[in-house]
This record gives structure tokens, C-alpha cells and sequence, in this order.
């Protein structure tokens, strides 16, 4: 699964993408395998509220399932326009 | 429908006379165009704007669509930027058709705040002091709640 | 702030560069450009716009006074053509300026209300089988109460 | 004083302005004059309800006094934009 960070979620993990083995079943399972792996990943998921997460480039919210999911994303809230 | 997402500037009298031309049956056109600002304490040497390439111009249409099956409208352009943006350039620009005033002011507002807060854009202010993520806005957020 | 009333065209692309380029410290622009439609039932061949020369620009430069004193803008230009012009051709345009896109956004809409209802311009729809007063919307009246 | 017509106003009363010689006291005053002086007028004045009035340029109602009044202006509710 492709695992993709965007502003300061990237720059606190250190990388604006990596491929990640799991079997987390929802997003929130993958967010808790991450933040067991590194300081700068608990840095970066310390403050679920602070984030959104896109499936497939959709937003979605962290209790939706990662089944038959290619590419997962994590950002903070946008700041377009 | 014409959704833009590029680096380059954008000329906004050209493309809003185009976007204006190009409208039969309808009444009104309305364009908003945003512009970086300097910070209110002043020192803003330039935006960064960074986005999502898969998701930007996926993101952008769908709220296109979602805007034309809620008002009666012409045609619909959004235009954004990305990368370094110096004051006063213009980040981004959307353009809405409709035979009636009311329409084309609304579908326009509603683009904007949708653009605001779930395009996949993310905006860094760079000063002499250093580099701050722009935070969204509460009032941002609830914006959307009107519609 | 600019008001303009004139018999000849304008060009829109030109003027809504030139407003978004005038400003500083603002960071949206929103115009709005108003184009001769042709009827429901089609067969609209010229719409006559006749005004009050003495009174309108005043009265449209009271109503800008308005919007500036109301919310918190840059710059705002209203160009309104009368006399003949045939459809598709633009009526007139507004651009308002303002640091934030709420207030750009109101008092473009305000302005248009206003313009509608209290600026001294009568149209006259002109086809084949005569012509004939644009009757006043209750619509439009209605539409100065949310202000 | 001057006095103006516009749009259907002025079609009816066949003229776009001319100079009245008037005592009276308010537009409704003004208004009853006119009406009595010739079918025309009657026909442009039948509903006042759909005429709107303007003196030295500034819109006023029916009630407004006339003293001072350089230019006063007849015509139907507008519909610029």
C-alpha cells in the first residue's frame, strides 16, 4: 500500500511517501502500526483531530476500511483557495 | 467545465473574457480571483503552495458537478496555482455562468468555500523569521455549513 | 472608486485585469458582468436601456458609498452602459476588492441589488412583433430586505 | 420648475420634460394637477402604486414637500443591472 504525507505531516515524518506492509484493517490500525514504529511518526499522528486521511483520493474518515485500498494519504486540514 | 491546476501564472482579464465569451443564454458571470496578501504584521516574502496531483484536479471537478446539480447554471472554470507565489499574484480563480444573478453569485461562493477547505491544497507562509503552515480557519470550516 | 455610465461598449477582460491589478493588501476580487439575454421564447432583437443622465451616476455612487461604509473594502468600479445593444452584448459590470472573500462577495451582491432597483435605468425589449417594457421583479425588490 | 419623464412616463405623456408653473405643495399635489389637465397625463398617473418619483435626483415618495424643488422626476420602478 502507498502511503503518501503532505505539509507539515511530511516534513515531521521526513518523507512524502512510502510503501507500507500491513494488515491493518482501518485507517485508524494503520495509524496506530506507524506511530509504534518512530518518534517522528508519533510526532507526525500525535493529533488524529489535526489530520485528514484521503483513500484513493477521497476523503475519508479514520474508521473507514483499508480493504482493496491502493493509496492512502494523511494531511492536515486544506488551506486552498 | 475547465478545471486548471498549474505553476505557471494565470492571466485573469484574458481568461475571464474568454470564460465571458464563451456563454450563450446566460445573464449573469460572476469571477472571484484570489490574491496573496501580505501578512497583517507585514514581511511576507512569498506563499508556497503545495497539493496533491492526483487527487487536486479530482477533487476540484467533483465540486464542480456538485455546484451545477444544485444551481442552474452556464459553465464553470477554476483555475489554481501551486509552488512559490510572490504578494500580489494571484493564487487561483474560479468563473461561473447562469442566466440569473442570484445563481451565478451563489454557485461561486459555494466553489470558494468548498475550494477553501477540501481541495488538497496546503499553504506555507515564508518570512525572514522563517516558514509557517498556514492553519485553516474555523470560520472556514463553517462556512460550509450554510449549504 | 470608479463609476462609469456610458453608451459604448467596455471591455471586460480589460477593465477586471486592470481592478484586480489596481489593488494592494487585498486579497479577493469578485466581478460580476451582466449580458443581454434573449427571451424565454426567444426573438430578442436589441434591448433599449434608457436612463436619467442627472441622476445616476449619483445614485449609483451613493450606493458604493454604501457598500464601503458597510464592509471593509479596497476598491469597487461600476461601468453601466444604455442606449441599444443587441444580445450577448454586456449591460454593465461591478468589481469590488477586499481583503477577505465574505466581504468582496457581499458587497458585489449588494451593489447588484441596489443597482437593479435604484439606479434610474428602464429597459425595453425590442422583437419583431414590437416592443416592450421590462416590467420590475418582485424578486429584485425583495432582494434590498436581506440587507 | 422642471419636470421629468421616463421609460413608458414619457411615452405616454409624449414629452420627456417640460416647465410647470405650480403651487403645490407636495409630489401628490403636483401629481393631481397634472392628471386634471389632459388624458395623457390621467393615463400615465392612473396608479401611482406603479410610478416612483424623484426630486433634485434623489428618490422621495408621493408625500415629499415640493418647497426648494428645482427637478422633479416621474418614472416606473427601474430595472438596471
Amino acid at each position: 500500500m502507498e502511503v503518501l504525507y503532505f505539509a507539515w505531516v511530511r516534513e515531521r515524518i521526513g518523507l512524502p511517501r512510502e510503501t507500507v506492509e500491513t494488515g491493518a484493517a482501518t485507517v485508524r490500525e494503520l495509524v496506530e502500526e506507524l506511530r509504534a514504529r518512530e518518534d517522528r511518526y508519533e510526532a507526525a499522528f500525535a493529533d488524529l483531530s489535526a489530520l485528514r486521511v484521503a483513500l484513493d483520493q477521497e476523503l475519508r474518515d479514520f474508521d473507514a476500511p483499508l480493504e482493496g485500498v491502493r493509496e492512502v494519504a494523511f494531511f492536515p486540514p486544506m488551506t486552498g483557495g | 467545465m475547465r478545471v486548471v491546476v498549474q505553476q505557471e501564472p494565470f492571466d485573469f482579464g484574458a481568461e475571464a473574457e474568454a470564460f465571458a465569451r464563451g456563454q450563450t443564454g446566460m445573464g449573469a458571470v460572476v469571477t472571484f480571483t484570489g490574491v496573496v496578501r501580505d501578512l497583517d504584521t507585514g514581511g511576507l516574502e512569498a506563499m508556497e503552495i503545495e497539493h496533491y496531483p492526483g487527487m487536486t484536479q479530482k477533487a476540484i471537478a467533483g465540486v464542480a458537478e456538485k455546484a451545477r446539480d444544485r444551481w442552474s447554471l452556464g459553465d464553470v472554470l477554476v483555475i489554481h496555482r501551486y509552488g512559490r507565489l510572490a504578494p500580489g499574484e494571484r493564487i487561483m480563480m474560479v468563473a461561473t455562468a447562469a442566466p440569473h444573478r442570484k445563481d451565478a453569485f451563489e454557485a461561486a461562493e459555494y466553489l470558494m468555500d468548498y475550494l477553501k477547505s477540501r481541495a488538497p491544497f496546503w499553504k506555507k507562509e515564508i518570512t525572514a523569521e522563517g516558514a509557517d503552515w498556514v492553519a485553516a480557519k474555523d470560520e472556514d470550516e463553517a462556512a460550509l455549513d450554510r449549504w
